[in-house]
Parts: structure tokens; sequence; C-alpha cells
């Protein structure tokens, strides 16, 4: 009868007990982390800056999930869960980003990276953009910064 | 035979090269659907009949697919829509990669029409000319909210993003009229959202264009007379909608084409009116602002002058509200010419 | 189970007979509030099934406007506003309020602790909730519906969806909120099959519609909370415009469709798999042979859940989608429609060799199959890159669509309904107007959509109010099938509700099935079975004559 | 009807065992496998921003830049620091439920309740600060110091992720008291009935753990 013994393995985990000590030398690690993704963040290093910072949360997420919520004692199907909607963020995360990146670069949003299309109006507060005010027209290009909408 | 399967298939006429090459690929899939939809409906049947209940409690054998089988049923239908996805895969790059001598022409969409322009041609509003036999890029936009340009003929269809540019190009092989559709739903009038894509003959072609850039400096005028700074239609024109009826205007005036107290609004922007006295008038934003701020200066012929005049009762936004959605009721009908120019950005 | 439990069923007969009564659940508490505040899985289930009920004929009856709407080019019975509306709301009903609770709340919720041999499901209370969740956000979305109803579509694409006037806030906050109600079904599903199977239900011995419900739910779970955050986003996006997708602002109204159907393309598939599980064991039962391929059945669909969730971006094909990811998705879209094949074909196989008896649900079995292969099919045909540039949002993709979810889906939740009515209520329908009604629906139903085969093949877009003249002669023929169609239902309806009241008694198994569920009493009892935890020795649907048993594999 | 479904109720030390169970284990096990299934929607549920935040992040990387730069690393640090803290004390709640020790259990959620309401003071203060200088979202934005495309999203992003966080922050104390007044009015946490504890803690957990990804995510890019 696999249940039974999915089950009782399960509670067995959960009781071994450790002392609290674990509990307080990850709380330590983390605050560690902490300062050093503050300082490494704070340098702005220009290129694997954001690499780095998620690199070093997900070091610190690992850290809750495997210990705080005791992951590391539980078994298989919970595992398999969190691994499985890890994995659907990573996707749902890449594969609109390679969209952006690969399309037509017209079809991105004007001004940004991917575009060769002039910024749209910023901070206007109406739309003023002829064209949906996706596209600045020239006669606006040149204008002030436009006063704050409130 | 490719012929009588489009017929038979409903297909409209394939006036591209693109048609060309997807109505062969479009009867392959749809044939083999056709054959193993069939296929596995007949074979259930047959099974029904051969091995129909005999006995209440009859049993039966234990039958277990073997792996060969449990290969076959895998291994078949993959082979055939790997084999799908390849050719259309090729076909689809094909279409959005247009070719470097394309000519580009400028669609752009806007509720509920389409609007044309040429780097440096004419524009056009709901008619599109573009010539046989040579290759045209069209770089679609958007004014408010997403609209998709259909041409069956072609079986081309791009979707119009706001503010930004798509592209798909085709080569029309025979010179004649074809129906441009809106394919996304983008709104009270989607469904009458349609244009026309003229093919000419590439002589027929280049007079034209001719003949259009004549005029150009005239449209050129028309344009910077355009509002510049007017809102997004879209809400304006909702607005407009909304005040039409609060202001009383939709108890004389119908929106649906019949006639009532008053002219229907359907179509009534760009339309040449009959006056009492006789003269003709086109109905432009002018017109349709003076219609409600002294309505007896123009009668239209079979009309009593009832209507109530809405000076100081609307204000200027709201006239432009009203006369924006009055303007969105035009019916598709062609005009050519001027049009307000939009100021593209060359995109490479 | 502890190990001493199970020393206690270990002698236990499957379902040895209990003289001394017990009260189905159906009498037993006959109270308003015995209804309402209950926690017995079948009767939650039986209250889904009549608000299921009731939301399939407010669909359908905003889809019969729709018919007759088209069956002139031009007004005809309503404006365009009207029309957008009804649209709108026919799609939004039938998917949210019907569709997606249809078989995995009703039939679900219902079979699957008899099936498991359990006497409920992991969190009852949950389960009850979860009805309550759904009407509170059926309440807020018809409210909505009725103040103007909105105009955007079922897919409320921005920015059309935020910049409407119509009522958008209230009907996609239901919906959010229906959400929630789709999400507590999965996950208490998913913990009913892992931890309440009866001593000898192993994974591999889990009737198929248990596999099948489990790999929705999976779906379900994984799936809803994005739509739910995207809904939340328009919401907010209509009422106070924060500019998530707004173009003006750099906003990208290409991701929200990524968003959107990130859900809403593994949505289809928690419409669809149900409607296979209900399939495996009709198909079993009726032709009285063990599955062919159980394992095939089983794992395929855990790979169409999985694999289903890659497959979005074939909506997207003409939206300004790069073509780079227009070729993942077209690959990753053809992976799916095998798996698909591999179930088709085995059931297919179950019928060869086995006692057919062609009753109510096995014609709806045919139905079925047909309307798989051929929706199904045209979907990959849809997944063919080159030519959905021509089909997307034509009369070929709504009736594409139409073919898997009324053909195939609508096709195995009447079959289910047939199929389980002696279970659930312990009475007979009548038979002769069961395959009448049958014949007609599935009749009605090629009448009303095969000819949308053609109207977007012919160029029809979809969402037309009005249409070019050329288009009427296929949409009369449309509208006429919808009416047959219309027939149908009526039919069935009166002469189910007629046998609910005077049908004669079923008996335990009417069908003499060997599924799990019918192992109880028909109506079962409150807590499914009397007595000790019964135990399952054999594996579902097993027919073979003890004498035979040793036949090996052929084929 | 009768068949109520109390996950862990009932007499001292020892969790009811509704009906339809087939042991304590499994209860148990049914609980917390519903809370991980539970917390995997609300994962993906952020997911959904997370992705809104990458894609436009990926567009807009200067307005990113400037964005991040603007707003208060000093307490945003504190805040993290803060919620990691508070997510220490939940997990020793947990350890001291599973030795029955009742009132360590209700100190240390009181602890963590405190924190989130400290957490939820510095956003609050930080929020204002939004406010009054106008870096907000979309049609709001108002900053003229920073002008950038893209640059409302960002603050569309920031304000939505935190919302949402605190939102979950709020749903998160709530449980925590109840866990808290159990402990301290009945008491009744201990080796076999330590379920609700647990799993408020688990709950507590993910807050601070989608707060770990965003706060390099809005801060430090
Ligand atoms: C229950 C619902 C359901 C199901 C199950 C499916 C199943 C599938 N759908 Fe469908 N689909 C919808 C509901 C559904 N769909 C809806 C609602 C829309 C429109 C949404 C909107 O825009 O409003 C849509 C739209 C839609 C599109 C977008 C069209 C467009 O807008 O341009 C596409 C494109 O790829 C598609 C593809 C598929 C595919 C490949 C499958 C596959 O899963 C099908 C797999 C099945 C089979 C393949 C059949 C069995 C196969 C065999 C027996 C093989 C035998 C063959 C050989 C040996 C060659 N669907
Ligand atoms: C599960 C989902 C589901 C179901 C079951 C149906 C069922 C039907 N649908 Fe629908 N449909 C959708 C989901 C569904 N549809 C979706 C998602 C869209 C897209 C919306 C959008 O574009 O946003 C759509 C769009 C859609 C359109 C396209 C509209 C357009 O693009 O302009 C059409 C047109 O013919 C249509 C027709 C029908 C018909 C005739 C039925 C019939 O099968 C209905 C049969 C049912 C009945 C007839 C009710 C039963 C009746 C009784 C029990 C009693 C009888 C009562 C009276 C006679 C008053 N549907
Ligand atoms: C009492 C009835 C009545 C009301 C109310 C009314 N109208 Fe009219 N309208 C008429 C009649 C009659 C005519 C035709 C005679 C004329 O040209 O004045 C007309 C003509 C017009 C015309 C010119 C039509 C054409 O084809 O040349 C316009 C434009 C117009 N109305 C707009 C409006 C607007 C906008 C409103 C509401 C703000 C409105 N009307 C309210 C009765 C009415
Ligand atoms: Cu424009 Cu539809
Ligand atoms: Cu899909």
């Amino acid at each position: 009868m696999a249940i039974a013994n999915e089950s009782h393995q399960e509670e067995k985990n959960m009781n071994e007990h450790h002392g609290a000590g674990r509990y307080w030398l990850i709380w330590g690690v983390l605050l560690v982390l902490t300062v050093v993704t503050v300082v490494t963040g704070r340098m702005h290093l220009p290129s694997f800056g954001l690499l780095l910072a998620i690199v070093i949360a997900t070091v610190k997420g690992t850290l809750v999930t495997l210990y705080f919520m005791h992951l590391a004692e539980h078994q298989g199907v919970n595992r398999l869960i969190f691994a499985v909607s890890i994995v659907f963020v990573i996707l749902a995360l890449v594969i609109p980003m390679a969209d952006l990146g690969t399309r037509f670069r017209g079809a991105n949003p004007p001004g940004s990276q991917y575009s060769d299309l002039q910024p749209p109006d910023i901070g206007t507060g109406a739309q003023r953009g002829r064209f949906g005010g996706g596209i600045r027209s020239t006669d606006l290009k040149d204008s002030p910064p436009p006063a704050p909408s409130h | 035979m490719s012929e009588l399967l489009n017929n038979l298939l409903f297909l409209p006429e394939s006036a591209s090269t693109f048609a060309e090459r997807v109505d062969l690929l479009h009867h392959f899939v749809v044939g083999t659907t056709m054959v193993m939809s069939t296929g596995v409906g007949l074979a259930a049947l047959f099974m029904f009949f051969r091995y129909r209940r005999r006995l209440p409690a009859q049993a039966t054998e234990y039958v277990v697919p073997t792996l060969k089988t449990e290969f076959l049923f895998v291994s078949v239908p993959l082979v055939f829509f790997l084999a799908w996805f390849g050719i259309g895969f090729r076909d689809f790059t094909w279409v959005t990669t247009p070719p470097k001598d394309a000519m580009d022409v400028y669609v752009m969409g806007k509720q509920w029409m389409w609007k044309f322009s040429y780097p440096e041609g004419p524009n056009g509003v709901n008619v599109m000319h573009v010539p046989a036999n040579r290759p045209v890029r069209l770089l679609i936009t958007s004014r408010d909210v997403l609209h998709s340009f259909y041409v069956p003929a072609f079986r081309i269809k791009m979707d119009a993003l706001p503010g930004r540019y798509t592209q798909i190009w085709f080569e029309a092989t025979k010179p004649g009229t074809y129906q441009v559709l809106c394919t996304e739903y983008c709104g009270l009038s989607h469904s009458k959202m349609l244009a026309e894509v003229v093919v000419l003959p590439e002589e027929e072609y280049e007079d034209w264009i001719k003949e259009q850039r004549r005029g150009r400096l005239q449209d050129r005028q028309d344009a910077l007379a355009d509002t510049s700074l007017v809102p997004p239609v879209a809400r304006m024109v909702e607005q407009g909608q909304v005040l039409a009826g609060t202001q009383g205007c939709l108890k004389c005036h119908s929106v649906d084409g019949s006639a009532h107290i008053g002219p229907t609004f359907l179509g009534m922007y760009d339309r040449v009116e009959k006056l009492d006295d006789g003269q003709d008038i086109r109905v432009d934003e002018a017109y349709i602002t003076q219609s409600m701020m002294d309505p007896g200066a123009h009668l239209v012929a079979g009309y009593q002058n009832v209507m109530p005049t809405y000076q100081g009762k609307l204000q200027g936004p709201e006239t432009a509200a009203i006369v924006e959605y009055i303007k969105s009721l035009r019916t598709p009908n062609v005009r050519e010419g001027a049009s307000e120019g939009p100021a593209y950005d060359p995109i490479q | 189970m502890t190990p001493s439990s199970s020393i206690d069923t270990a002698g236990a007969a499957p379902h040895d007979e209990h003289h001394d009564h017990h009260p189905s659940y159906l009498v037993d508490g006959t109270t308003i509030k015995s209804w309402l505040l209950t926690v017995d899985h079948k009767r939650i289930g039986l209250m889904f099934l009549f608000w299921v009920l009731l939301f399939f004929l407010v669909g359908g009856i905003f889809a019969l406007l729709i018919r007759v709407e088209l069956l002139t080019p031009g007004p005809t019975i309503m404006d365009a506003m009207t029309y957008n509306r009804t649209f709108t709301l026919h799609g939004l009903v039938m998917i949210f309020l019907f569709m997606i609770p249809a078989i995995p709340a009703v039939f679900g919720n219902f079979m699957l602790p008899l099936m498991l041999g359990a006497k409920d499901v992991a969190f009852p209370r949950l389960n009850l909730a979860s009805l309550y969740i759904y009407l509170a956000g059926a309440v807020l979305a018809l409210w909505g519906m009725l103040n103007g109803g909105l105009d955007t579509g079922w897919t409320f694409y921005t920015p059309y969806s935020t910049h409407t006037t119509t009522t958008v806030a209230p009907v996609l906050f239901g919906a959010f909120i229906i959400g929630f109600s789709s999400i507590a079904t999965g996950i208490n599903f998913i913990v009913t099959c892992h931890t309440m199977r009866a001593p000898g239900i192993t994974w591999f011995k889990m009737p198929l519609f248990v596999w099948a419900i489990y790999a929705t739910s999976c779906i379900q779970v994984l799936a809803t909370p994005v739509i739910g955050l995207l809904l939340v986003l328009v919401t907010v996006e209509n009422l106070f415009s924060f500019g998530m997708f707004d173009p003006a602002r750099g906003g990208d109204p290409v991701l929200f469709q990524h968003l959107f159907w990130f859900y809403s393309h593994p949505a289809v598939y928690i419409m669809v798999l149900p409607a296979f599980g209900v399939m495996s064991e009709i198909v079993s039962t009726y032709s009285r042979k063990n599955i062919f391929g159980y394992r095939a059945v089983a794992y395929s669909s855990l790979g169409i859940a999985f694999v289903g969730f890659f497959a979005w971006g074939h909506h997207m094909f003409v939206s300004g989608q790069s073509t780079f990811d227009a070729g993942v998705f077209g690959v990753l879209t053809m992976l799916v429609g095998v798996f698909t094949a591999i179930k088709v074909f085995n059931w297919v196989g179950t019928v060869y060799k086995g006692a057919v008896d062609f009753k109510t649900p096995f014609a709806y079995f045919c139905g079925f199959l047909f309307f798989t292969v051929f929706g199904g099919m045209t979907g990959i045909a849809l997944g063919t890159v080159s030519l959905d540039v021509a089909w997307h949002d034509t009369y070929f993709v709504v009736a594409h669509f139409h073919f898997i979810m009324v053909g195939a889906t609508i096709m195995a939740f009447l079959a289910a309904l047939h199929y389980w009515f002696p279970k659930m209520f312990g009475r007979t329908y009548h038979e002769g107007w069961g395959l009448v009604s049958a014949a007609l629906i599935i009749l009605g139903f090629n009448a009303t959509f095969i000819p949308q085969f053609l109207l977007g093949n012919n160029g029809m877009p979809r969402r037309y109010y009005d249409y070019p003249e050329r288009f009427q002669a296929l949409n009369v023929a449309s509208t006429a099938g919808a009416t047959l169609l219309a027939f149908g239902f009526i039919i069935i309806a009166m002469y189910l509700a007629y046998a609910l009241v005077y049908g004669k008694a079923a008996g335990k198994n009417p069908w003499r099935s060997k599924g799990y569920e019918w192992l109880s009493e028909s109506p079962p009892p409150t807590h499914n079975f009397v007595g000790p935890q019964p135990t399952f020795p054999e594996e579902p649907h097993f027919y073979v004559d003890p004498k035979k048993a040793e036949v090996p594999d052929a084929v | 009807m009768q068949s109520s479904a109390h996950t862990a109720d009932g007499a001292a030390n020892t969790p009811r065992l509704a009906m339809h169970f087939a042991s304590l284990e499994v209860q148990n096990h049914a609980a917390r496998l519903g809370m991980w299934l539970f917390l995997a929607t609300e994962i993906l549920l952020f997911a959904g921003l997370f992705v809104c935040y990458g894609c436009y992040r990926f567009l807009f990387p200067e307005a990113w830049a400037a964005g991040s730069r603007s707003l208060d690393l000093t307490m945003g640090t504190v805040n993290t620091v803060v919620l990691i803290t508070s997510s220490l004390t939940a997990a020793l709640a947990v350890h001291h439920a599973k030795h029955g020790e009742n009132k360590k259990v209700g100190v240390m959620l009181a602890l963590t309740l405190l924190m989130a309401v400290a957490f939820l003071v510095i956003k609050y203060f930080e929020y204002s600060h939004k406010f009054h200088v106008g870096t907000l979202p979309g049609r709001y934005y108002s900053y003229p110091d920073i002008q950038l495309p893209g640059i409302s999203l960002y603050f569309t992003v920031y304000f939505c992720s935190t919302a949402l966080h605190g939102l979950h922050v709020l749903i998160g104390m709530g449980v925590l008291t109840v866990a808290m007044i159990r402990a301290f009015r009945k008491g009744d946490f201990g080796p076999k009935n330590y379920t609700m504890v647990e799993l408020g803690s688990m709950y507590w957990h993910l807050v601070d753990l989608v707060w770990i990804f965003l706060f390099p995510m809005l801060y430090l890019v």
C-alpha cells in the first residue's frame, strides 16, 4: 500500500527533531547574503549586476524553502509540486522575453531597447501622441517636459 | 484539380504568391483530416457491428497493445504533424520576411477605417492601390486599439498594434479588386471596417501614382487644417455616442440608416446632401457643427426645420465628440485622395 | 492506512451485502439546510450540476440569439452593440460558468471518492466553499452582465478592454473569483488522489477518469492563478489606468496576450481532459473490455497537461509575436496532438474484440470520436503556422473550437449524464428517446458547425455583426443546424426530468460495469459504503472470463 | 452533515481525526500536501507580475536602473532584514509547537506579527514618499527628474507587486493571529498537533520568499 508508506515516512521525517540552532544558523546566513547583495547592488555592476542579485536571491530562497519550510524533510510529491511551479515560472518568463528579443523591431514598444521608433510621451498625464500616443509626432519632440498632472 | 478543391472548400480565389503556396498545404492537411476522421469513424462503426454484444454478461479477451502498436500510434501522427509544421513554418518565415526590393505601403487601422499611405506618395482611405507582380510590404499600425488586416484572396493577415508596427508582405498575381476585412475585434463597428485592395497592372499603377502626386500639395493643406492635437478618437466616439443619447439627438436621428424626423447619422459624414434650396453640400465637420449650432442655416431637402439649436447647450469638446461620433458612423464608402497625412517615421 | 487498519479490512469482501437499511445520500436529511450546508461530495456535485445546467441554458440562449442575428446580413433582431455583448457573454458564460466546472465539479466530485473507495474528498468543507465561491463569482459577473454587459469578447484583449466603457470591471472580477473555486476544486482532487485511495488501488489501478481528473486538477492549480492576476490587472487598469499594458506608455499589448493564453490554452485542456476520462470509462463499460493500452492513456493525460502548457503562442501567430516564437509554439502544438492521438487510437482499440452494447452513452461516444478527431485535426491545421495566417480569427477557428468543445466535451458531458444517471438518482431514463435525441444532437451539431468551417475558409471573420452578402447561405445553414441542436437539448431535458420523477428503479449496476464506482449502492449511502473499508483486488474494467484469464496480449 | 472535517481540533494535544481519513498521518499528509499546492498557486500568481517585470526590464533597462535608484535602499534593506527575522521567529514557533511549549509559540508568533507591522509601517512611509513626489504608476506619473521611456511602467510594476505582496502580508498576519490566540488561549499545540502553526508559518515563509526576490528586482537593478 503505497499511501500508507508515503505518509508514514513523512511523519517520521517531520518528527525527527533537531535543535532550534539550525534555524538561527540559516537566519545568520540569510542576513549575510542580504548584506552581500546590497553591497554588490550598490556597486551597480554593469552587465551582471542583476544576474548576481538574482543568483543570491535564489540561494536565499532555496535556504528558506529547504529549512524554514522543511522541504528538505518532505517527501517526493511536495518537492515535485514546488519544482514544477518553478519550472513553469521560468518558462513563462523566458518565452515572452525571447519573443521581445526576436520580433520585428518595429513591433516593440517605441523608445525601448529593441525598437527604432521614437519614445512615446512620458508623464504627460494625457495621451498627447497622435498615433494612440505611441509615436511622438515631430512637433512635440522638443516641447518642454510637461507639468505634473495633478 | 486544385481549382476544384478550392471550390469544394469554399476557398476564395487565390490572388497572391503566398496564397498559391498555402493552398497546397491546406489541401493536404484538410484532406488528411477528413480521411482520418471518417476513417476512425468508420472503423468504430464497423467494430460496433462486428463485435456487438451477444450475451448480457459476455466476457472478453484481455487485449493489450504490443510495444510495436504503441510505437505506431505515436510515430504515424508525429511524422505527419512534423511534416506539416516543417512546410508551414517555412512558408510562415517566407511571408514574414519581406524581400529587399519590396515597395512599402503604410497601413493604419483606426476605429473603423483603414488608411493607406505611401512613403512619398498619396494617402488613401479604405482603398489601397498596389501594382501586380511586385512585392509589397505592409507596415501596419493602429491609432487606437488592435485591428487586424486581412485579405482573404491573398491569405494574409496581420494585427495592427497601436503605436508600433508589424509587417507582412505579399505579391499580388492578378489585377482586380479584393476585399480587406478587419479580423481583430475592435468595437462597435468592427464588422464594418472593410476596405479594398485594388491591384493594377504595372503601367496603370504608375499612371495612378503620378495622378495622385499631382494633387498632393492640395492634400498637404488639408492635412494641416486637421486638428492635430485631438484626443484619442476612441474615447471621443464613445463620449459622443453617450452625448447623442443624453442630448436627445437620437430621438430624431437614427443610426441604422432609416430616416426619422431628421436624416440618419449612418453614413452622414462625407455624404453629399441635397438642400431644400437645390444646392448640394458635402457634410463635413464644419457643416455638422453648424447644424448643431444653427440648424436653420441649411435645411436638408425633405425635412422640416424642427431641430432645436444646441448653441450654449453643448460645450466645445462635447460638440467635437458628437462630430467624431457621427464620423465614426460613416459607411465604408470608397474615398480617395485627401486625408490627414500621418507623419510616419521611416523604418527599415 | 496504517498497517493495523489494513489488518481489520483484509478479510472484507469488496462489497458485502448489508441488509440493514442505510438511506441513500438523496434522502439522508431532507431539509433545505441539509442540502445547502452539506459537506457530502455527492450532494455538492448535484448542486453543481444544477447550476452548471442553468448556465448552459443561459449560454445556449445567447448562442441562439447569435445564430438568429446572423441569419441575415445587417441588423436582424438586435443592434451591433447588443450583438457584441451577446457573443462576449456567450463565450464567458459557456467557458467560465459552464464548461470549466462542468465535468470536474459535477462528475468529478461525485465519482472521484467512489472510484477511490473513499468516504469523501480530502477537504469536504473546502469543497462546499468552492461551490459558494463559484456562485459568488457568478452573481457578481451576472450583475455586471445585467448592468450593461461587456463587449470585449471573452479574450478581453487590451487596449480595447481597458478603454471600453462597458462593465468590464465587475464581470472580470467575477471571473477572478470563480478562478478560486476552480483552484480549490483542483487542490482538493489532487490531495484526494494522493491520500484517499483505498487499499488495493495503486496509481496504476486508478480508473482512467480519475487519471483525467488528476491531470485536469494539475492544470487548474498551476494555470488559474495567472489568469487571476491578469483579470485583476485589467480590472484595475480599466478603473484606474495604471498603464501596465497601455501602448502609449510603453506597455505591450502582446505581453497581455502571452499572459492570457498562458492560462487559456491550458484551460482548453481543463475542458477536454475530463471528457476524455469520461469516454475512457464509457467505452470500456459498453464494450465490456479492459482498456487497450491503459498506461498509455493515463500517461498521455499527464503529457497533455504538461506539454499543453507550452503551446499557448499558437493563438498569437499574427499578433506581432516573433517568428522565432511562432516556430517554438508551432512544434510544441504538434506534440500535444500526438498525445491526443494516442488516446483516440486506444479507444478504438478498446472496442476491438469487445462486446458492444449500443446504448445512449455509447451513441455519444461515436459522436465524440468523430468530433475529437475532426476538431482536433483542425486544431493541428490551425497550429500549422502558415495556414493560421489565413484562418486566424475567422469562422474556421470558431468551428474548430465548437467542434472540440461542444463536439467532444458536450458529448462527454451528456454521455456522463446518461451513464451515471442511474448511479446518481437510482432511476433509469427512456432508452429510445435517449438514442433519438443523441442522433438529433450529433446531426444538428454537424449541421451547425460544418458550414462554419466553410465560412472560415471563405474568409468570414468572427465577431462580425454584419457580413458581406456572399456569406449568407452558409450562415443560414448554420442557424438551421443550431435549431436542430436546440430541439435535441429540449428533448433531453424533458425525458431526463421525467425519469427523475417517474423513472424505473435502476438497480445497483444497470450497465453491469466493473468500474469501481458501481460497487456501492445506486444511489450511494451518505458515506459511500457501509461497514469496513472495502479493498479492491482487481483492476477496474476487468471483464475477462476467469477460465480464459491467461490469454496474453494479442494484436 | 455529520462528517465535518476538522483538520486539527478537539481535545488536548491530539487533533480530531476526520471520519473520512484512514489515519492521523494521512490526515496531516493531506493537509501539508494541500498547503504545498496552495503555495504553488501563490507562486504562479506572482509569476504573472514577474513576467511583466522581466519583459519590461528587458525592454527598458535604463528606465529600470533610474527607477530603482529613486527608491530608498535603506528602507528596503531594513524591510528585508525585518521580514527575514520574522521568518525565523515563525520557524521557531513551529519548533516550539512540536515540543508543546505553547507559551513560546505564542510569543514567537507575536514577535512575527510585530515585525509584520513594522514591515507595513516602513512600506507606508515609502509609499507616501512616492505619492508626494509623483513617482506613481501609469497616468499618475509626474516626477519631472526622470523622463525616460518606460519609466512609468517601472512604477506600475513596483506598485502592483508590492501591493500584492502587502496584501499577502495582511492575509498571513490574519492566519498567524488566529494561531497565536489559540496558542495562548487553548494551548493545545503539541507533538501530534501542530499542523496549524506549521501551515501558517509555511505561508509566512512564502511571503518572505517572494520578498527575497522582489527586493533585488526592485531595489538593486
Ligand atoms: C476544449 C477545447 C479545445 C481543445 C481540446 C483544443 C485543442 C487544440 N487546439 Fe484549439 N482552440 C480552442 C479550444 C480547444 N482547442 C478555443 C476555445 C480556441 C479559440 C480561442 C479564441 O480565440 O477565442 C482555439 C483556438 C485554437 C488555435 C488558434 C486559432 C487562431 O485563433 O488562429 C489553434 C492554433 O493552433 C488551436 C490548436 C489546437 C490544437 C493543436 C489542439 C490539439 O489539442 C488537438 C489534438 C487532437 C488531435 C490532433 C486529434 C486526434 C488525432 C488523431 C486521431 C491523429 C490521426 C492523424 C494522423 C495519423 C495524421 N486551437
Ligand atoms: C463550452 C463552450 C461553448 C458552447 C457549448 C457553445 C455552444 C454554441 N455556440 Fe459558441 N462560443 C464559445 C463557446 C461555446 N459555444 C466561445 C468561447 C465563443 C467565442 C466568443 C468570443 O468571440 O469572445 C463562441 C462563439 C460563438 C459564435 C461566434 C460569434 C461571433 O464570433 O460572432 C457562434 C456563432 O454561431 C456560436 C454559436 C454557438 C452555438 C450555436 C452553440 C450551440 O452548441 C448551443 C446549443 C445549446 C443550446 C441551444 C442551449 C440548450 C437549450 C435548452 C436546454 C433549451 C432550449 C432553449 C430555448 C430554445 C430558448 N458561438
Ligand atoms: C427635434 C428633432 C431633432 C433633434 C432633437 C436633433 N435634430 Fe438634428 N436634425 C433634425 C432635422 C428635422 C434635420 C433636417 C433639417 C435640417 O437640416 O435642419 C436635422 C439635421 C441635422 C444635421 C444635418 C444633417 C444632414 O444630413 O445634413 C445634423 C448634423 C444634425 N441634425 C445633428 C444633430 C445633433 C448632433 C443633435 C443633438 C445634439 C440633433 N441633431 C438633434 C431634427 C433634430
Ligand atoms: Cu478593426 Cu476590427
Ligand atoms: Cu490553444
